[in-house]
Protein backbone atom coordinates (compact mmCIF):
# COMPACT_ATOMS: atom_id res chain seq x y z
CA UNK A 1 0.00 0.00 0.00
CA UNK A 2 1.28 3.39 -0.30
CA UNK A 3 1.92 5.94 2.19
CA UNK A 4 -0.23 8.61 0.55
CA UNK A 5 -2.03 10.73 3.44
CA UNK A 6 -5.76 9.68 3.68
CA UNK A 7 -8.40 12.66 4.52
CA UNK A 8 -11.77 12.58 4.31
CA UNK A 9 -12.64 14.20 0.91
CA UNK A 10 -16.37 15.62 2.12
CA UNK A 11 -16.60 18.90 3.44
CA UNK A 12 -20.32 20.24 4.82
CA UNK A 13 -21.41 23.18 2.99
CA UNK A 14 -19.15 25.32 0.43
CA UNK A 15 -15.60 25.09 0.19
CA UNK A 16 -14.00 28.12 1.30
CA UNK A 17 -11.27 30.00 -0.81
CA UNK A 18 -9.74 30.46 2.69
CA UNK A 19 -9.72 26.53 2.89
CA UNK A 20 -8.09 26.86 -0.71
CA UNK A 21 -5.31 29.40 0.51
CA UNK A 22 -4.69 27.53 2.53
CA UNK A 23 -3.95 23.74 0.80
CA UNK A 24 -1.97 25.92 -1.55
CA UNK A 25 0.06 27.54 1.56
CA UNK A 26 1.20 23.93 2.69
CA UNK A 27 2.53 23.03 -0.12
CA UNK A 28 5.44 25.48 0.12
CA UNK A 29 7.53 23.10 2.11
CA UNK A 30 7.13 20.35 -0.96
CA UNK A 31 10.37 21.87 -3.44
CA UNK A 32 10.38 19.01 -5.43
CA UNK A 33 6.38 20.68 -7.13
CA UNK A 34 7.18 22.63 -10.27
CA UNK A 35 3.59 23.33 -11.05
CA UNK A 36 -0.26 22.45 -9.53
CA UNK A 37 -3.20 22.07 -11.18
CA UNK A 38 -6.28 23.03 -9.31
CA UNK A 39 -9.97 22.66 -10.50
CA UNK A 40 -12.98 24.16 -8.85
CA UNK A 41 -16.56 23.57 -10.01
CA UNK A 42 -18.67 26.34 -8.70
CA UNK A 43 -22.95 26.24 -8.89
CA UNK A 44 -24.31 27.78 -11.79
CA UNK A 45 -27.53 30.03 -11.21
CA UNK A 46 -29.00 28.17 -14.31
CA UNK A 47 -32.17 29.06 -15.48
CA UNK A 48 -34.56 25.86 -15.68
CA UNK A 49 -38.13 26.71 -17.08
CA UNK A 50 -38.24 30.49 -15.98
CA UNK A 51 -37.07 29.32 -12.24
CA UNK A 52 -33.25 30.29 -11.84
CA UNK A 53 -31.44 27.91 -9.17
CA UNK A 54 -29.93 29.70 -5.96
CA UNK A 55 -28.28 26.50 -4.57
CA UNK A 56 -27.39 22.32 -5.10
CA UNK A 57 -28.09 20.63 -1.97
CA UNK A 58 -25.55 17.66 -2.57
CA UNK A 59 -26.03 14.34 -0.81
CA UNK A 60 -23.89 10.80 -1.43
CA UNK A 61 -23.86 7.33 -0.71
CA UNK A 62 -20.15 7.80 1.95
CA UNK A 63 -19.08 4.07 2.05
CA UNK A 64 -19.41 3.53 -2.06
CA UNK A 65 -18.03 6.81 -2.91
CA UNK A 66 -14.84 6.56 -0.81
CA UNK A 67 -13.88 3.79 -2.07
CA UNK A 68 -14.43 4.98 -5.35
CA UNK A 69 -12.99 7.76 -4.75
CA UNK A 70 -10.00 5.96 -3.39
CA UNK A 71 -9.54 3.99 -6.89
CA UNK A 72 -9.73 7.19 -8.71
CA UNK A 73 -6.53 8.48 -6.44
CA UNK A 74 -4.46 4.92 -6.88
CA UNK A 75 -5.13 4.91 -10.40
CA UNK A 76 -4.16 9.05 -10.85
CA UNK A 77 -0.70 8.30 -8.84
CA UNK A 78 -0.07 4.64 -10.78
CA UNK A 79 -0.23 6.93 -14.49
CA UNK A 80 1.08 10.04 -13.72
CA UNK A 81 3.85 11.10 -12.35
CA UNK A 82 2.36 13.02 -9.33
CA UNK A 83 3.83 14.79 -6.17
CA UNK A 84 0.56 14.70 -4.60
CA UNK A 85 -3.29 14.74 -4.95
CA UNK A 86 -6.57 16.13 -2.92
CA UNK A 87 -10.03 15.86 -3.52
CA UNK A 88 -12.30 17.68 -1.50
CA UNK A 89 -16.42 18.00 -2.65
CA UNK A 90 -18.97 19.69 -0.42
CA UNK A 91 -22.18 17.64 1.13
CA UNK A 92 -25.69 20.12 2.04
CA UNK A 93 -26.12 23.40 0.55
CA UNK A 94 -23.88 25.14 -1.59
CA UNK A 95 -25.51 28.71 -2.90
CA UNK A 96 -24.84 29.20 -6.47
CA UNK A 97 -21.28 31.36 -6.91
CA UNK A 98 -19.96 28.78 -4.29
CA UNK A 99 -17.54 25.93 -4.47
CA UNK A 100 -18.45 22.77 -4.21
CA UNK A 101 -15.45 20.66 -5.67
CA UNK A 102 -11.99 21.18 -5.34
CA UNK A 103 -9.06 19.29 -7.02
CA UNK A 104 -5.92 19.40 -6.53
CA UNK A 105 -2.87 18.00 -8.47
CA UNK A 106 0.62 18.56 -7.71
CA UNK A 107 3.98 17.35 -10.06
CA UNK A 108 7.51 17.88 -10.61
CA UNK A 109 6.94 18.82 -14.42
CA UNK A 110 3.11 20.24 -15.39
CA UNK A 111 2.00 18.29 -17.89
CA UNK A 112 1.54 15.32 -15.24
CA UNK A 113 -0.66 17.66 -12.97
CA UNK A 114 -2.67 19.12 -16.24
CA UNK A 115 -3.60 16.08 -17.60
CA UNK A 116 -4.34 14.10 -14.08
CA UNK A 117 -6.56 16.76 -12.97
CA UNK A 118 -8.74 16.80 -15.67
CA UNK A 119 -9.12 12.94 -15.82
CA UNK A 120 -10.27 12.80 -11.98
CA UNK A 121 -12.61 15.77 -12.58
CA UNK A 122 -14.07 13.48 -15.37
CA UNK A 123 -14.09 10.58 -13.44
CA UNK A 124 -15.68 12.12 -10.37
CA UNK A 125 -18.58 13.31 -12.21
CA UNK A 126 -19.03 9.81 -14.14
CA UNK A 127 -18.34 7.31 -11.51
CA UNK A 128 -18.44 8.71 -7.65
CA UNK A 129 -21.88 8.29 -6.50
CA UNK A 130 -23.15 12.11 -5.62
CA UNK A 131 -26.35 13.99 -6.24
CA UNK A 132 -26.90 17.45 -6.56
CA UNK A 133 -30.23 18.61 -6.23
CA UNK A 134 -30.93 21.95 -7.41
CA UNK A 135 -33.35 23.97 -5.64
CA UNK A 136 -35.02 27.27 -7.14
CA UNK A 137 -36.19 30.26 -5.38
CA UNK A 138 -39.55 29.10 -4.71
CA UNK A 139 -37.66 26.03 -2.73
CA UNK A 140 -39.14 23.63 -5.02
CA UNK A 141 -36.34 21.20 -6.85
CA UNK A 142 -35.08 19.55 -9.69
CA UNK A 143 -32.75 16.54 -9.94
CA UNK A 144 -29.46 17.44 -11.86
CA UNK A 145 -28.13 14.79 -13.67
CA UNK A 146 -24.11 14.88 -14.82
CA UNK A 147 -23.84 14.51 -18.89
CA UNK A 148 -20.93 12.75 -20.15
CA UNK B 1 -33.68 -14.24 3.80
CA UNK B 2 -33.67 -10.53 4.63
CA UNK B 3 -31.61 -7.94 2.26
CA UNK B 4 -30.67 -4.03 3.30
CA UNK B 5 -31.82 -1.78 0.57
CA UNK B 6 -30.45 1.74 0.42
CA UNK B 7 -32.10 4.54 -1.74
CA UNK B 8 -30.71 7.53 -3.21
CA UNK B 9 -31.31 11.04 -4.38
CA UNK B 10 -34.82 11.09 -6.52
CA UNK B 11 -35.09 7.07 -5.97
CA UNK B 12 -35.53 7.81 -1.93
CA UNK B 13 -37.89 10.89 -2.59
CA UNK B 14 -40.04 7.61 -4.82
CA UNK B 15 -40.04 5.16 -2.03
CA UNK B 16 -40.21 7.94 0.57
CA UNK B 17 -37.38 6.27 2.46
CA UNK B 18 -34.01 6.31 2.42
CA UNK B 19 -33.50 2.64 3.95
CA UNK B 20 -35.60 -0.49 3.43
CA UNK B 21 -35.62 -3.91 4.06
CA UNK B 22 -36.96 -6.47 1.35
CA UNK B 23 -37.49 -10.15 2.57
CA UNK B 24 -37.14 -13.02 0.26
CA UNK B 25 -35.46 -12.29 -3.25
CA UNK B 26 -32.53 -14.02 -4.42
CA UNK B 27 -31.37 -12.07 -7.36
CA UNK B 28 -31.62 -8.30 -8.85
CA UNK B 29 -34.22 -9.03 -10.78
CA UNK B 30 -36.62 -10.36 -8.78
CA UNK B 31 -35.61 -6.84 -6.70
CA UNK B 32 -36.39 -5.10 -9.24
CA UNK B 33 -39.95 -6.88 -10.07
CA UNK B 34 -40.54 -5.97 -6.47
CA UNK B 35 -40.01 -2.88 -6.61
CA UNK B 36 -41.71 -2.09 -9.57
CA UNK B 37 -44.66 -3.16 -7.94
CA UNK B 38 -44.72 -1.56 -4.63
CA UNK B 39 -43.68 1.75 -6.69
CA UNK B 40 -44.40 2.02 -10.01
CA UNK B 41 -42.82 5.29 -10.67
CA UNK B 42 -39.29 3.07 -10.72
CA UNK B 43 -40.24 1.73 -14.51
CA UNK B 44 -40.01 4.91 -16.28
CA UNK B 45 -36.90 5.70 -13.83
CA UNK B 46 -32.77 5.22 -15.40
CA UNK B 47 -30.79 3.57 -12.41
CA UNK B 48 -28.19 1.79 -11.15
CA UNK B 49 -27.75 -1.32 -8.59
CA UNK B 50 -24.71 -1.28 -6.62
CA UNK B 51 -24.27 -4.60 -4.05
CA UNK B 52 -22.30 -4.45 -1.41
CA UNK B 53 -20.85 -0.88 -2.61
CA UNK B 54 -19.84 -2.51 -6.36
CA UNK B 55 -22.28 -1.61 -8.74
CA UNK B 56 -23.74 -4.21 -11.09
CA UNK B 57 -25.12 -5.41 -14.31
CA UNK B 58 -27.21 -8.39 -15.46
CA UNK B 59 -29.10 -10.12 -13.11
CA UNK B 60 -27.00 -10.77 -9.99
CA UNK B 61 -27.81 -13.17 -7.14
CA UNK B 62 -27.94 -11.78 -4.45
CA UNK B 63 -26.97 -12.89 -0.06
CA UNK B 64 -29.01 -12.49 3.08
CA UNK B 65 -27.43 -9.39 4.70
CA UNK B 66 -26.28 -7.81 1.30
CA UNK B 67 -26.73 -4.32 0.96
CA UNK B 68 -28.22 -3.34 -1.95
CA UNK B 69 -28.02 0.81 -2.98
CA UNK B 70 -30.59 2.13 -5.86
CA UNK B 71 -28.61 4.50 -7.74
CA UNK B 72 -29.84 7.38 -9.81
CA UNK B 73 -27.85 9.05 -12.26
CA UNK B 74 -24.41 10.94 -10.62
CA UNK B 75 -24.48 14.37 -10.62
CA UNK B 76 -21.38 15.29 -8.18
CA UNK B 77 -19.13 18.05 -9.08
CA UNK C 1 -11.92 46.14 -28.96
CA UNK C 2 -13.37 43.53 -25.76
CA UNK C 3 -14.23 45.10 -22.32
CA UNK C 4 -12.42 42.48 -20.70
CA UNK C 5 -10.41 44.23 -17.60
CA UNK C 6 -6.43 44.75 -17.73
CA UNK C 7 -4.35 44.77 -15.06
CA UNK C 8 -0.68 44.34 -14.72
CA UNK C 9 0.48 40.68 -15.11
CA UNK C 10 3.42 41.66 -13.58
CA UNK C 11 3.94 41.03 -9.49
CA UNK C 12 6.78 42.35 -7.04
CA UNK C 13 8.19 38.91 -5.75
CA UNK C 14 5.83 35.48 -5.08
CA UNK C 15 2.44 35.01 -5.66
CA UNK C 16 1.14 34.97 -2.35
CA UNK C 17 -1.68 32.20 -1.38
CA UNK C 18 -4.01 35.04 -0.01
CA UNK C 19 -3.45 37.36 -3.35
CA UNK C 20 -4.94 33.81 -5.03
CA UNK C 21 -8.11 33.35 -2.22
CA UNK C 22 -8.70 36.77 -3.35
CA UNK C 23 -8.64 36.41 -6.71
CA UNK C 24 -11.35 33.51 -6.19
CA UNK C 25 -13.00 34.64 -3.91
CA UNK C 26 -14.03 38.03 -6.59
CA UNK C 27 -15.32 35.43 -8.83
CA UNK C 28 -18.76 34.13 -6.64
CA UNK C 29 -20.86 37.14 -7.87
CA UNK C 30 -20.04 35.83 -11.23
CA UNK C 31 -23.10 33.04 -10.97
CA UNK C 32 -22.78 32.04 -14.69
CA UNK C 33 -19.40 30.14 -14.02
CA UNK C 34 -19.15 26.30 -13.77
CA UNK C 35 -15.59 25.41 -13.57
CA UNK C 36 -12.24 27.39 -12.73
CA UNK C 37 -8.53 25.97 -13.84
CA UNK C 38 -6.15 27.53 -12.09
CA UNK C 39 -2.60 26.30 -13.04
CA UNK C 40 0.19 27.31 -10.47
CA UNK C 41 4.21 27.66 -11.11
CA UNK C 42 5.85 26.87 -8.24
CA UNK C 43 10.06 27.17 -7.88
CA UNK C 44 11.75 24.12 -7.34
CA UNK C 45 14.96 23.04 -5.32
CA UNK C 46 16.38 21.74 -8.50
CA UNK C 47 19.82 19.89 -8.21
CA UNK C 48 22.38 21.10 -10.72
CA UNK C 49 25.83 19.87 -10.88
CA UNK C 50 25.53 19.19 -7.53
CA UNK C 51 24.09 22.83 -6.26
CA UNK C 52 20.57 23.01 -5.00
CA UNK C 53 18.55 26.02 -6.44
CA UNK C 54 17.61 28.25 -3.34
CA UNK C 55 15.61 30.98 -5.70
CA UNK C 56 14.55 32.10 -8.86
CA UNK C 57 15.12 35.61 -10.15
CA UNK C 58 12.86 36.92 -12.75
CA UNK C 59 12.98 39.26 -15.30
CA UNK C 60 11.57 40.40 -18.32
CA UNK C 61 11.23 42.97 -21.29
CA UNK C 62 8.04 44.62 -20.20
CA UNK C 63 6.43 46.42 -22.94
CA UNK C 64 7.06 43.42 -25.57
CA UNK C 65 5.19 41.04 -22.45
CA UNK C 66 2.09 42.59 -21.85
CA UNK C 67 1.83 43.08 -26.06
CA UNK C 68 2.38 39.41 -25.98
CA UNK C 69 0.08 38.42 -23.37
CA UNK C 70 -2.57 40.79 -24.50
CA UNK C 71 -2.19 38.47 -27.82
CA UNK C 72 -2.54 35.14 -26.27
CA UNK C 73 -5.19 36.37 -23.97
CA UNK C 74 -7.20 37.76 -26.22
CA UNK C 75 -6.92 34.63 -28.66
CA UNK C 76 -8.16 32.57 -25.44
CA UNK C 77 -11.13 34.45 -25.40
CA UNK C 78 -11.60 34.02 -29.78
CA UNK C 79 -10.89 30.26 -28.96
CA UNK C 80 -12.73 29.58 -25.92
CA UNK C 81 -15.98 30.09 -24.09
CA UNK C 82 -14.62 31.73 -21.28
CA UNK C 83 -16.40 33.98 -18.76
CA UNK C 84 -13.22 35.80 -17.48
CA UNK C 85 -9.56 34.60 -17.15
CA UNK C 86 -6.86 36.40 -15.47
CA UNK C 87 -2.82 35.90 -15.53
CA UNK C 88 0.01 36.93 -13.13
CA UNK C 89 3.71 36.71 -13.18
CA UNK C 90 6.49 37.18 -10.42
CA UNK C 91 9.49 39.50 -10.95
CA UNK C 92 12.42 39.56 -9.17
CA UNK C 93 13.00 37.09 -6.32
CA UNK C 94 10.95 33.83 -6.32
CA UNK C 95 11.95 31.35 -2.92
CA UNK C 96 12.14 27.38 -3.86
CA UNK C 97 8.27 26.44 -2.85
CA UNK C 98 7.16 29.95 -3.42
CA UNK C 99 4.79 30.57 -6.27
CA UNK C 100 5.94 32.37 -9.60
CA UNK C 101 3.39 31.66 -12.06
CA UNK C 102 -0.41 31.99 -11.60
CA UNK C 103 -3.36 31.32 -14.44
CA UNK C 104 -7.04 31.62 -13.54
CA UNK C 105 -9.72 30.23 -16.08
CA UNK C 106 -13.04 30.53 -15.79
CA UNK C 107 -16.27 28.93 -18.37
CA UNK C 108 -19.25 28.21 -18.13
CA UNK C 109 -18.71 24.36 -18.62
CA UNK C 110 -15.35 22.86 -17.61
CA UNK C 111 -13.81 21.98 -20.83
CA UNK C 112 -13.38 25.44 -21.75
CA UNK C 113 -11.31 26.25 -18.75
CA UNK C 114 -9.08 22.92 -18.86
CA UNK C 115 -8.29 23.34 -22.40
CA UNK C 116 -7.73 26.83 -22.70
CA UNK C 117 -5.94 27.57 -19.46
CA UNK C 118 -3.28 24.20 -20.39
CA UNK C 119 -3.04 26.18 -23.99
CA UNK C 120 -2.19 29.74 -22.46
CA UNK C 121 0.35 28.10 -19.91
CA UNK C 122 2.06 26.33 -22.63
CA UNK C 123 2.60 29.99 -24.82
CA UNK C 124 3.31 31.76 -21.45
CA UNK C 125 6.77 29.52 -21.52
CA UNK C 126 7.12 29.40 -24.94
CA UNK C 127 6.56 32.70 -26.26
CA UNK C 128 6.54 35.89 -23.49
CA UNK C 129 10.24 37.59 -22.91
CA UNK C 130 10.53 36.54 -19.00
CA UNK C 131 13.73 35.15 -17.81
CA UNK C 132 14.57 33.21 -14.94
CA UNK C 133 17.72 33.13 -13.06
CA UNK C 134 18.23 30.09 -11.08
CA UNK C 135 20.81 31.26 -7.58
CA UNK C 136 22.12 28.74 -5.52
CA UNK C 137 23.30 28.31 -2.37
CA UNK C 138 26.41 30.25 -2.37
CA UNK C 139 24.80 32.66 -4.60
CA UNK C 140 25.98 31.41 -7.98
CA UNK C 141 23.81 31.40 -10.79
CA UNK C 142 22.53 29.57 -14.12
CA UNK C 143 19.75 31.06 -16.35
CA UNK C 144 17.05 28.82 -16.56
CA UNK C 145 16.14 28.00 -20.36
CA UNK C 146 12.23 26.50 -20.90
CA UNK C 147 11.85 23.15 -22.85
CA UNK C 148 9.32 23.15 -25.77
CA UNK D 1 20.93 57.01 -37.71
CA UNK D 2 21.35 55.08 -34.21
CA UNK D 3 19.56 52.36 -33.25
CA UNK D 4 18.65 51.72 -29.14
CA UNK D 5 19.50 47.97 -27.99
CA UNK D 6 18.45 46.33 -25.49
CA UNK D 7 20.08 43.75 -23.87
CA UNK D 8 18.27 40.66 -21.62
CA UNK D 9 18.75 38.03 -19.24
CA UNK D 10 22.47 36.21 -20.03
CA UNK D 11 22.43 38.51 -22.54
CA UNK D 12 22.69 41.30 -20.91
CA UNK D 13 25.77 40.00 -18.50
CA UNK D 14 27.76 39.44 -22.00
CA UNK D 15 27.64 42.88 -23.07
CA UNK D 16 27.55 44.32 -19.35
CA UNK D 17 24.83 46.50 -19.96
CA UNK D 18 21.09 46.46 -20.29
CA UNK D 19 20.93 49.52 -22.94
CA UNK D 20 23.19 50.29 -25.78
CA UNK D 21 23.47 52.88 -28.52
CA UNK D 22 24.10 51.29 -31.56
CA UNK D 23 25.52 53.70 -34.67
CA UNK D 24 25.01 52.95 -38.93
CA UNK D 25 23.72 49.66 -39.06
CA UNK D 26 21.36 49.42 -41.97
CA UNK D 27 20.14 45.84 -40.97
CA UNK D 28 20.42 43.12 -38.42
CA UNK D 29 22.95 41.21 -40.59
CA UNK D 30 25.38 44.37 -40.01
CA UNK D 31 24.58 44.44 -36.22
CA UNK D 32 24.83 41.19 -35.96
CA UNK D 33 28.30 41.23 -37.38
CA UNK D 34 28.87 44.56 -35.09
CA UNK D 35 28.16 42.75 -31.95
CA UNK D 36 29.87 39.55 -32.70
CA UNK D 37 33.18 41.91 -33.06
CA UNK D 38 32.70 43.73 -29.83
CA UNK D 39 31.28 40.98 -27.69
CA UNK D 40 32.45 37.47 -29.22
CA UNK D 41 31.14 34.97 -26.52
CA UNK D 42 27.89 35.94 -28.73
CA UNK D 43 28.86 33.97 -31.54
CA UNK D 44 28.10 30.35 -29.30
CA UNK D 45 24.98 32.07 -28.04
CA UNK D 46 21.21 31.13 -28.71
CA UNK D 47 19.23 34.51 -29.33
CA UNK D 48 16.58 35.99 -31.30
CA UNK D 49 16.03 39.19 -31.87
CA UNK D 50 13.08 41.49 -31.57
CA UNK D 51 12.57 44.99 -33.61
CA UNK D 52 10.29 47.14 -32.32
CA UNK D 53 8.93 44.20 -30.16
CA UNK D 54 8.20 42.24 -32.97
CA UNK D 55 10.66 38.78 -33.08
CA UNK D 56 12.11 39.05 -36.81
CA UNK D 57 13.65 36.08 -38.82
CA UNK D 58 16.25 36.57 -41.23
CA UNK D 59 18.30 39.82 -42.42
CA UNK D 60 15.65 43.19 -41.21
CA UNK D 61 16.68 46.33 -42.48
CA UNK D 62 16.54 49.05 -39.51
CA UNK D 63 15.44 52.80 -39.19
CA UNK D 64 17.09 55.49 -37.38
CA UNK D 65 15.55 55.64 -33.55
CA UNK D 66 14.27 51.97 -33.80
CA UNK D 67 14.41 49.87 -30.64
CA UNK D 68 16.02 46.64 -31.01
CA UNK D 69 16.43 44.00 -28.67
CA UNK D 70 18.63 40.51 -28.27
CA UNK D 71 16.47 38.07 -26.56
CA UNK D 72 18.44 34.93 -24.73
CA UNK D 73 15.79 31.82 -24.63
CA UNK D 74 12.68 32.66 -22.26
CA UNK D 75 12.16 31.00 -19.12
CA UNK D 76 9.12 32.54 -17.74
CA UNK D 77 6.62 29.73 -15.57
Amino acid sequence: MTEKKKHSVFIEGPITSAFIADSISKHSKKTTIGGHDIFLGQVRNDIIDNKTVVAIDYSTYNEMAEQKLHEIREAAFANYNLVCMHIYHSLGTVKAGEICLFVFVSSIHRKDAFDACHEIVEQIKADVPIWGKEIFEDASHVWKENKS
Amino acid sequence: MEINLLAFGQLAEITGKAELRILDVKNTNELNQKLIEQYPKLVAFNYLLAVNKKIVQGNTSLNDKDTVALLPPFSGG
